[in-house]
C-alpha cells in the first residue's frame, strides 16, 4: 500500500500491472464484506468471484491488517470461520453517544398517527370522538402524542360527563413545518390527488386490448 | 377490433410530447416549424389512433385546434403598412416556447434517470440498528402527506364500517352484540369497560350493551379482567370469540331471543 | 499516516501526539459514517462530538480522498448534504450477488420523472404550474412521487385558491445521489432543438418520411 499515492493520480493504472489487479481484487472483497450481515467465509467467496481460493486468502488477510490500523474505526475480523466488518470496540461508546445525540425524525407507531390526524383535522376533539372515528378502543397513544407536546389538552366539551378535548400545538406546526393550521392540506385536495392518479392509470402503456367496439 | 398492429403506433405522454418526437425525428427547425405539415401528421396521429381505439385525452384535442389555429393566422396575408407600425409576432412563438420548456423537462427527466441508474449499483449497509437504544420506538417517520393520508384511510374505514346508531331509542341487545364484534376483532388487548359504557349516549344503549356484553361472557367469547379488587374492569377477546361469530346460527338464536 | 506500523504495534500511543489524535479523530469519523443511515452534515456530526467544524470539515474530506482511492471497494460520498458510505458502482457486477437485502428498485415511470424535475428545478411549485409545463392534465403521479417521500408540500402560494406548493425533499437527493439541488445541472443546458438550429442551420427541410405515427 505504499504506492498509492501514485494511485490516487492515477486510478485503476499502476507502474505495476499486478498491484493494480490486487488493489482491485482488495477493493471488491472490501466491499463484499461491507455488504454482507453474516460472516463470508473465503471459500464462499472464492467460488462466487471464481478466484483460486489462496488468491483470496491472502487478499483477506491484507484487508483484515489494513482495517487494523489505527486510523480505521472500522475492522475486519474474522468469526465465525467468515469475515466481517464491524465498528471497533474501542469506538463504541463513542458511536453510542454520538447516535443519542442524533435528533430522530418524528416517528409515530401508526396508531398514534391515526388519532394525531383526528385531532389535526376535527379539533377541538374529545376520546369517544377520536375512538368513534377510528372505530377503536383504547386511547392510549394519547398519552404518546401529549408526552411529544404534538397535542395539548384544549378545555372541556360541554356535554353529560365534560370531556377533555384535544388539539394540536405549536410543535406539532414546527413539526410538519406548517405555517399555521389552515396550510393542512384539505380532504378534497387529497382526494383531487388520488382521483388524478386514476386518470393517468386509466391511460396503459400498451395499447387497450379489447376497446369498446367502435365502428360497428 | 383489437388489431395486431396496436403497439406499433407510439404511445405519447401528452400532446407536447408527441409534437416534439415529430419535429426531433424529422430535425425540424425549431424556430421554423412548417406548420402545415406539422399539423397534417399530428393530425394522421390522433386519427390512427382512434382508429385503434386508443384514448387520447383531451389535450391532444386541444393542441390539434391551436395547430390549425397557428395554421390559418400564418395563411392571413398582413398588411404590409401595419407590419411596419406593429409588426406582427410569429404565431408560433407561443407553441415554440413551450416546446423547447418542455423538452428541457424531458431532458432533466432522463439526467434524473441516469443517475438513478448509478444510485441502483451501489449498496449502504448501515448499522445503526446495533447502537439505537432498545426502546426506540421503530415506528413510522411521518410527513405532512401522511397525516391526510391517514386521516382520510381513518374516514373511509370509518365509512365501510357497520354503523350502529347508538344513540337512538331504537338500539337493541343484537346490535350492540354486533357492535361489540365490532371493537374486539380487531383488538386483542383488554379494553376498558368504563371507556365502552361512558361512549354510549342513552341509558337505552348502556341498558343493551350490558346484557351484550353478559351474553358474550355466557357465550365465553369475551373475559372480564381486573387487575386488583376494585380496580377498572377490562374485557377482553377470549379464544372463544372467532367461533361464536363464526357461523350465522349464534347471532341469530340471539335476534330471535330479543325480537 | 506514515508511521502506521509503529503505530500498528503500539495502537493509541505514537510519537508525535498530533498525529494519533487525528487518526483517533478519523478512526471515529469512520465508524459514524458507517453507522449512521441518513448522512449527517459536517455541522451535526462537529456539534454531536463537541469538535470545531473545520477539524471535522477537514477530517471528514481526508476520509473521502482515502476512500476515493481504487485499493478501496467502499466510498465515503457528500450526498443530501452529509457524508454516506456506499459500495463504489463500478463493482456492481461482484457485490450483487453478495446483496441479501435487495430493496426492490425506485421504479418511476418517465412522467414520474418529469414532474419530478419540474418540481426539482421550479420549486416550491403548484400542480396547476406543472401540468402546465407538461402539457398534461391530471398529476397523479404526485401522489406516488409524494408516497415515495421524494417531494413534500411546501406551504400554499398566496393566489386565488390558496394552493399547495410542492418541493422536493432529502430523500430525493439521496435517492439520486445529489450532494445539493446545486448540483443540478442548469436548465438551459438540457436545451437541444434550439442549440441544434444553430449548429445545423443549413440543414434543408427533408421531406417527411417516417412520422413516428406507423402505418397501421
Amino acid at each position: 500500500m505504499q504506492e498509492m499515492d501514485a494511485a490516487e493520480l492515477a486510478p485503476q493504472v499502476t507502474d505495476e500491472q499486478n498491484s493494480g489487479e490486487d488493489a482491485q481484487l482488495q477493493a471488491i472483497l472490501e466491499a463484499i464484506v461491507y455488504v454482507t450481515d453474516e460472516p463470508l467465509t473465503a471459500q464462499q467467496i472464492a467460488a462466487a468471484l471464481g478466484q483460486p481460493l489462496d488468491k483470496i486468502k491472502r487478499a483477506l488477510d491484507a484487508l483484515v491488517a489494513e482495517y487494523a490500523k489505527p486510523e480505521h474505526g472500522l475492522s475486519i475480523r474474522e468469526v465465525a470461520g467468515g469475515y466481517k466488518m464491524s465498528t471497533k470496540a474501542e469506538h463504541h461508546e463513542a458511536v453510542r453517544a454520538f447516535v443519542k445525540k442524533l435528533t430522530p425524525p418524528l416517528k409515530l407507531s401508526l396508531a398514534a398517527l391515526e388519532t394525531l390526524a383526528v385531532i389535526a383535522y376535527k379539533q377541538p376533539v374529545t376520546t369517544p370522538e377520536i375512538m368513534d372515528i377510528r372505530g377503536v378502543q383504547g386511547a392510549g397513544v394519547l398519552k404518546t402524542l401529549l408526552d411529544r407536546k404534538l397535542i395539548a389538552e384544549a378545555g372541556r366539551k360541554d356535554v353529560v360527563g365534560r370531556p377533555i378535548t384535544y388539539k394540536t400545538t405549536k410543535e406539532f406546526l414546527v413539526q410538519f413545518g406548517l405555517k399555521d393550521l389552515s396550510e393542512l392540506p384539505t380532504l378534497k385536495e387529497f382526494e383531487e390527488l388520488g382521483r388524478l392518479e386514476l386518470v393517468e392509470e386509466a391511460q396503459p402503456e400498451a395499447a387497450p386490448e379489447n376497446p369498446p367496439a367502435a365502428d360497428a | 377490433m383489437s388489431s395486431p398492429l396496436n403497439f406499433h403506433l407510439e404511445q405519447y405522454d401528452g400532446p407536447l410530447d408527441l409534437l416534439l418526437d415529430l419535429i426531433r425525428k424529422q430535425q425540424i427547425n425549431i424556430y421554423d416549424i412548417p406548420i402545415a405539415r406539422i399539423t397534417q401528421q399530428y393530425l394522421d396521429y390522433m386519427q390512427k389512433a382512434a382508429q385503434m381505439d386508443i384514448e387520447l385525452s383531451a389535450e391532444f384535442v386541444y393542441m390539434a385546434a391551436t395547430l390549425i389555429h397557428i395554421k390559418s393566422r400564418m395563411l392571413l396575408p398582413r398588411d404590409p403598412e401595419l407590419d411596419k407600425i406593429s409588426p406582427e409576432e410569429d404565431p408560433r412563438t407561443e407553441l415554440v416556447n413551450r416546446l423547447l420548456e418542455y423538452e428541457r423537462f424531458r431532458n432533466a427527466a432522463e439526467m434524473l434517470q441516469q443517475k438513478r441508474v448509478v444510485e441502483e449499483a451501489v449498496w449502504s449497509n448501515p448499522q445503526i440498528a446495533q447502537f439505537r437504544a432498545e426502546d426506540d420506538d421503530p415506528g413510522l417517520a411521518v410527513t405532512l402527506f401522511d397525516l391526510v393520508k391517514t386521516f382520510q384511510n381513518v374516514l373511509e374505514r370509518a365509512k365501510h364500517r357497520p354503523v350502529y346508531e347508538i344513540d337512538t331509542e331504537e338500539v337493541s341487545v343484537p346490535d350492540m352484540i354486533r357492535y361489540l364484534r365490532n371493537v374486539f376483532q380487531n383488538e386483542s388487548a383488554a379494553v376498558s369497560a368504563r371507556d365502552l359504557f361512558e361512549r354510549q349516549r342513552s341509558r337505552r344503549a348502556m341498558i343493551c350493551l350490558f346484557l351484550a356484553l353478559l351474553e358474550l361472557v355466557k357465550l365465553q367469547a369475551l373475559g372480564l379482567t381486573q387487575k386488583d379488587l376494585f380496580g377498572e374492569i377490562g374485557l377482553k377477546r377470549l379464544k372463544g370469540f372467532e367461533a361464536v361469530f363464526a357461523g350465522g346460527e349464534t347471532m341469530a338464536a340471539i335476534e330471535q331471543g330479543y325480537n
